[in-house]
């Protein structure tokens, strides 16, 4: 009945940093130019790849070659925001369109570019860490520490620099900050600019403890909206809320259930939330 | 050289009757035409939710309960077709309406969200419900329709043409009635809840319950779609309802174009159309798909059927320039 | 205004390049201008898994390729160039039916091969069967007596069950308590029935298993729950390659060091390298062979697979060529068997037919207790094991299903 | 026929509506005034359900609407029009009438679908009765134009016309007036006379005074959220509280 469970519960909490990680850029991107990304899942699968081939074509240390995915990904989202996101700004329907295309495209290009068997990023802490009964490969710890980090520092970045302030403006309503002078546009790059690197940041880091699919990236966005949706969108604090509670949920459940039920019980949390809470739990009108 | 609503009408009259015919030599094309019906049902009636300002991101899930209905009761309650096909939109259409109520209240891309995920719960429900659904390996030998004597007309439907008019019968049917609603003044205050619910509900607008209203509406569609997509597959599994689906036929919509009514019926046909016609590109194919779908986003916001009235523009555009240059 | 034209220019020319790139595509499909024999092939080139599946339909290409070159199919004098027709079915069945369809009611094919998934082959076969055209599978083995036109041309799952069993039990005979984890999948489902058979028929203990849905990618939670039920032995049956690499090592990470048994050939050095650490990769066994490097004990035809690939393609050989590779040519030879090109007389012959020669080997031909006809090859099972991060090849094993 | 009691309203900390007790008899028309942010429209959006009042309950012809959703009251013929106009841009004006006449009669699902005589009947019903209110109010001959292309004063017209369609018994205007010149004021005076004369009582909110004491049977005056004074309009005029009000809000805006 019991044993397992403390496993799990580091298991889902370890997982729910990744989830995390994903749901962030997405909130982010989500509370500036209020469109739903669902292509953000492709990002991080195209940013994971550029780690690998960075690390392990290119003989790149990880560290390294995660930065490296960061700003091209970050570069990415930035032209994406310019040629296409920009002129769909909170318009739900275009950005439908835009997002499935972008997923479609990128899919389809990986499959015929990273073909074959999966990609794998090899450990780069190898190794375990116990305590008590608890086991936790090195990798997953670094993964969790590096969300902790990147959470924390985004947190800081919106809380106390002036482009934060000046994001969280736009978030509450774009014209009144357009006419404080603020630049909605740059803004809105860079947003996505800073959303797509941690897209890619947390696809490296799920390369160097998984594997890389061209089709990783279902996972992700599905994982990301559902914390994001749960926290209730554009509140970080939400975000990881959210993100800590389905990794737990996936931790827990298949110990007295399958997998598959984990993921029901999962979206069933999500769908009650918003019947109570149409905002999601964190979530404000 | 306008085409005229009735003339357009007239015109998609014609093609859906006479379509079949032209093909009833090859099974393939059949088969598309009926998926093109299929995909033209339920897409119509996810434009008809979107006229509350409702985004069903799972339609796929109501689909796939009908699918599943009519098909356990073909299968194993050894229902005739007749029975099952209507009790698979009324079952599909109960499970909205139960949850209709606390859903409707949830707005924007919660909604879509929270429909998205009702979506994969069913997918799910239907994976790990062995007992009943078969789990992953599904349902095979599902009976087709079978055949109808009526007045000493004997048709069998087990075979694709008259299944195909079957199919087509029925879209015809939830045309018109979705027709019927949004051309109505009914129609007229649901548009009304759209563009405004306080001054819809100051004018004394029920918001909740047409919302319910038409949120059940075309989730019965579904279940038909559903229905008629079992028996002409007759081999059933999750896979076919996963939350993809959904977004296609959103798609469909969107790309169609949502203010006009044939938009969907427009957006659902060539959409369904392309990755057939395109089919020797093997994995490059979704590349095509990707292509129409930015061309819209780029020149056609208002969605293909505007297609038309954009080159009539274009063309009224260019000719005064012409003269200048002369 | 300018960006406008511009845009337009973009968009004008992106469609110019897929219709250009269409054309193209069509003029390869019918070049040839000697007689020509249309065969049909269905692949999951789009959608999950389909990375995986392509390799596969270039296997297929690669077999059209090589048998051209040598001349072509020859029936009754006459030599037939093959044409492959291949179609997408989306990983879905309404996408198998659909593609079916078109081969058989628009291509007018005679014979389709392809797919490895038991559950897109019976909806291909629901199409085939009525219509009378010969289904060459490359894993299908849901086959009933109905299915009287269809054939699985690579090993099935099941049938590598005891072999890889009978190893376990050579080499571990004090382990006893075997647990499983099974993908939520239909052929995985029967795999994991047949071995929980072959744990009671050898007086092991099975302890206890989880399912997990298809495409998961994380499996610490899986494990988890598995490793609470204390077992000795891990049965993993099927996964895609990656899978299977990534679940040893997490079981590894997560502290279980008895034996892990595979039930599906995978790439030995892909399991390996993903497994990272040579005291994780070590005590995992499962039913192939190192396709990369064409060793002694590889049999003849896969060696000249292995040379075609890395020729063409330039890049190491993997063990999903074969899969692809083994429908089409085991259909022709029963083709030539036959000397005709009705699907009827094919079957008819290839079920009288004692052999055929298969990538893997001469292997025989069998299933009628089983299946209700002679539609099943029964290659050779090569067996691999992992041992402190080297690869140990284990020999052939004759596979036997009544 | 309409009837407060203690009606009160917080938002957070602030009080912005305090204890109001306004009644309204059939065949009046009533104003409520004050000055800027005096929490006058609080009160028509607790009247109309639109917001929950902290305490309180409100009587609409004995029958208490406390808890009512905006559109029950509406259909109980308690119906109000909005301060900046809310109307359906995108709509002609004819069509931002069918919106707002879809009660009286009402449309079922399945007249509609199959377009009985019934429905046609109802149909033209319903033209007839926009056609008249159009008529009253004097948006005759712009009935087919974009609402989004209509001047200001016909916009506001058009918000009225929409609530007369709802076919109301009181009739809540808020600042109807505003933002008219001095020809259209006189012009909505008189259609709001002839609203009353329909036998429409009516409860107005007012900036425009001599407008209001023209107008009005009686006044209730609050500031702050509190009434400071009620009765006929001659007397208010009078009332020290009402002018200390009035100038201490001039000063404010000076």
């Amino acid at each position: 009945m019991w044993d397992g469970v403390l496993q799990g519960i580091f298991n889902g909490l370890a997982s729910g940093w990744i989830y995390v990680l994903v749901a962030l850029g997405l909130a982010l991107v989500f509370s500036i130019l209020g469109i739903l990304q669902f292509a953000h899942g492709e990002i991080y699968m195209l940013g994971a790849y550029v780690v690998y081939y960075a690390c392990v074509v290119g003989h790149i240390p990880f560290l390294l070659a995660l930065l490296i995915s960061a700003l091209v990904m970050g570069v990415g989202g930035i032209i994406l925001e310019r040629v296409m996101f920009r002129r769909i700004r909170g318009e739900m329907e275009p950005a439908i369109l835009a997002a499935i295309g972008l997923t479609l495209l990128f899919q389809t290009v990986a499959v015929i570019a990273f073909g074959g068997y999966t990609k794998f990023i090899p450990s780069v802490f190898p190794g375990v860490v116990k305590l008590g009964g608890v086991r936790l490969s090195k990798d997953r710890l670094f993964a969790v520490i590096m969300g902790l980090v990147l959470t924390s520092a985004l947190f800081l970045v919106i809380k106390k620099t002036k482009v934060g302030k000046a994001m969280l403006a736009v978030s509450h309503d774009p014209e009144a900050a357009a006419l404080q002078g603020i630049n909605v546009n740059r803004i809105s790059s860079l947003s996505m600019g800073i959303g797509s690197a941690l897209a890619a940041i947390a696809g490296g880091l799920m390369g160097s403890i998984l594997q890389l699919a061209p089709h990783m990236g279902t996972f992700a966005i599905t994982k990301g909206i559902a914390v994001i949706i749960l926290g209730g969108i554009g509140s970080i604090s939400g975000a990881v809320l959210g993100g800590l509670i389905l990794g737990l949920v996936d931790g827990l459940i298949p110990l007295y259930s399958s997998g598959t039920m984990a993921a029901i019980v999962g979206f069933c949390v999500i769908i009650l939330v918003l019947l109570v809470r149409p905002k999601g739990l964190l979530g404000h009108d | 050289m306008k085409l005229g609503r009735t003339k357009g009408w007239l015109l998609f009259a014609l093609c859906v009757i006479l379509a079949p015919i032209v093909f009833r030599n090859n099974s393939y094309l059949l088969i598309v035409l009926i998926l093109c019906g299929i995909n033209v049902i339920m897409t119509s009636s996810l434009r008809a939710m979107a006229t509350v300002g409702q985004m069903c991101m799972g339609s796929m899930a109501f689909s796939g309960i009908g699918a599943y209905t009519s098909a356990l009761l073909t299968l194993k309650a050894g229902f005739p077709f007749w029975a099952a096909f209507p009790l698979a939109g009324l079952v599909a259409m109960a499970v909205a309406a139960i949850i209709a109520f606390p859903f409707v209240r949830v707005t924007g891309v919660y909604f879509a969200m929270l429909t998205l995920f009702l979506g994969e719960v069913v997918r799910l429900i239907i994976v790990e419900w062995n007992s009943l659904t078969g789990g992953v390996t599904g349902l095979t030998g599902i009976p087709p329709m079978g055949a109808i004597s009526l007045l000493g007309v004997h048709v069998d439907f087990t075979s694709l043409l008259p299944y195909c008019y079957f199919v087509f019968f029925v879209m015809m049917v939830t045309l018109i009635v979705l027709y019927r609603i949004d051309r109505s003044f009914l129609g007229t205050t649901l548009a009304a809840i759209e563009k405004d619910e306080d001054v819809s509900a100051s004018v004394g607008i029920n918001v909740i319950k047409y919302k319910a209203l038409l949120f059940c509406i075309g989730c019965f569609f579904f279940g038909l779609a559903g229905s008629l997509l079992a028996h002409y597959m007759r081999i059933l599994n999750a896979d076919s309802f996963s939350l993809f689906g959904s977004i296609y036929i959103l798609i469909y919509m969107v790309a169609g174009g949502r203010k006009k009514f044939s938009g969907p019926i427009v957006g659902a046909v060539v959409l369904t159309l392309i990755p057939e016609m395109f089919r020797v590109m093997k994995q490059y194919q979704p590349l095509v798909f990707v292509a129409v779908l930015f061309f819209v986003l780029y020149f056609l916001r208002a969605g293909l059927a505007d297609l038309p009235d954009k080159i009539r523009h274009l063309i009224k555009k260019t000719h005064p320039g012409k003269a200048a240059n002369a | 205004m300018k960006k406008k034209k511009l845009l337009v220019k973009v968009g004008v020319s992106f469609f110019a390049l897929t219709l250009f790139a269409t054309i193209c595509l069509m003029g390869f499909t019918d070049e040839s201008d000697a007689k020509t024999l249309k065969i049909g092939a269905v692949w999951g080139l789009t959608g999950p898994g389909s990375e995986i599946q392509i390799i596969m339909s270039q296997g297929e290409e690669l077999c059209r390729d090589w048998i051209n070159a040598k001349g072509g199919v020859t029936v009754k004098g006459e030599k037939y160039q093959i044409e492959l027709i291949t179609e997408d079915v989306k990983g879905t069945p309404d996408g198998a039916v659909t593609s079916a369809n078109k081969l058989v009611h628009q291509d007018k094919v005679k014979f389709v091969t392809g797919l490895t998934v038991p559950f897109l082959a019976e909806a291909v076969a629901s199409v085939t069967e009525p219509n009378k055209i010969a289904y060459w599978a490359s894993t299908f083995d849901t086959m009933t007596p109905k299915n009287a036109y269809s054939v699985s041309a690579y090993t099935t799952y099941v049938s590598y069950k005891p072999i890889i069993y009978d190893y376990l039990q050579k080499t571990y005979p004090n382990l006893k308590k075997v647990a499983m984890t099974e993908i939520l999948d239909p052929i995985v489902q029967r795999v994991a029935a047949v071995g929980r058979e072959e744990i009671k028929k050898r007086g092991l203990t099975y302890v206890g298993n989880v399912q997990y849905p298809f495409g998961s990618q994380d499996y610490y939670n899986v494990l988890n729950k598995v490793l609470t039920y204390k077992p000795e032995i891990l049965d993993i049956n099927l996964e895609w390659p990656g899978g299977a690499g990534a679940l040893a090592k997490q079981a590894r990470e997560l502290g279980f060091n008895g034996p892990i048994m595979g039930n599906s050939p995978w790439d030995p050095i892909f399991v390996r390298d993903k497994i990272g650490s040579k005291e994780y990769a070590t005590d995992m066994f499962f039913p192939s062979f190192e396709a990369a490097s064409a060793g002694a004990d590889i049999p003849p035809m896969a060696k000249t697979i292995i040379k075609q690939w890395t020729d063409k393609h330039k890049t190491p050989c993997i063990i999903e060529v074969f899969r692809g590779w083994d429908p089409l040519y085991t259909l022709v030879q029963a083709i030539e068997a036959a000397q005709s090109l009705d699907p009827t007389d094919v079957i008819k012959t290839f079920e009288k037919m004692k052999t055929v020669d298969t990538s893997q080997g001469v292997s025989k031909i069998g299933g009628l207790k089983t299946y209700g006809h002679n539609h099943m090859t029964l290659q050779p099972c090569p067996l691999t094991r992992l041992n402190k991060g080297q690869i140990e090849f284990l020999g052939w094993n004759e596979i036997v299903v009544p | 026929m309409l009837e407060t009691r203690g009606l009160t309203k917080n938002f957070g900390g602030l009080c912005a509506v305090n204890n109001i007790n306004i009644t309204v008899e059939p065949d009046e028309i009533v104003g409520l005034i004050g000055p800027n942010g005096a929490g006058k429209t609080t009160v028509f959006n607790l009247l109309t359900g639109f917001l929950r009042p902290t305490k309180g309950s409100i009587l609409f012809e004995g029958m208490d609407i406390t808890s009512l959703k905006p559109h029950a009251i509406t259909r109980l013929g308690l119906v109000r029009t909005f301060q900046l106009v809310r109307i359906l841009p995108e709509f002609t004006v004819a069509r931002n009438m069918i919106a707002a006449s879809h009660l009286h009669p009402k449309i079922g699902l399945w007249e509609a679908i199959f377009n009985t005589s019934g429905y046609r009947r109802k149909e033209k019903e319903i033209l007839a009765g926009l056609g008249e209110i159009l008529e009253l109010v004097g948006l005759t001959e712009v009935k087919d134009v974009l609402a989004q292309n209509l001047p200001y004063g016909h916009q506001k017209k058009l918000g009225i016309a929409m609530a007369l369609a709802t076919k109301p018994r009181l009739l809540l205007l808020d600042e109807s007036l505003s933002g008219m010149n001095p020809a259209e004021v006189e012009n909505a005076l008189g259609i709001i006379d002839l609203i009353r004369k329909r036998g429409t009582a009516i409860l107005l909110i007012e900036h425009n005074m001599q407008a209001v004491m023209s107008i009005c049977d009686r006044l209730y005056v609050i500031n702050f959220g509190t009434e400071i004074c009620r009765g006929l309009p001659d007397e208010v005029k009078q009332d020290k509280q009402v002018i200390e009000a009035y100038l201490g809000s001039g000063k404010k805006h000076a």
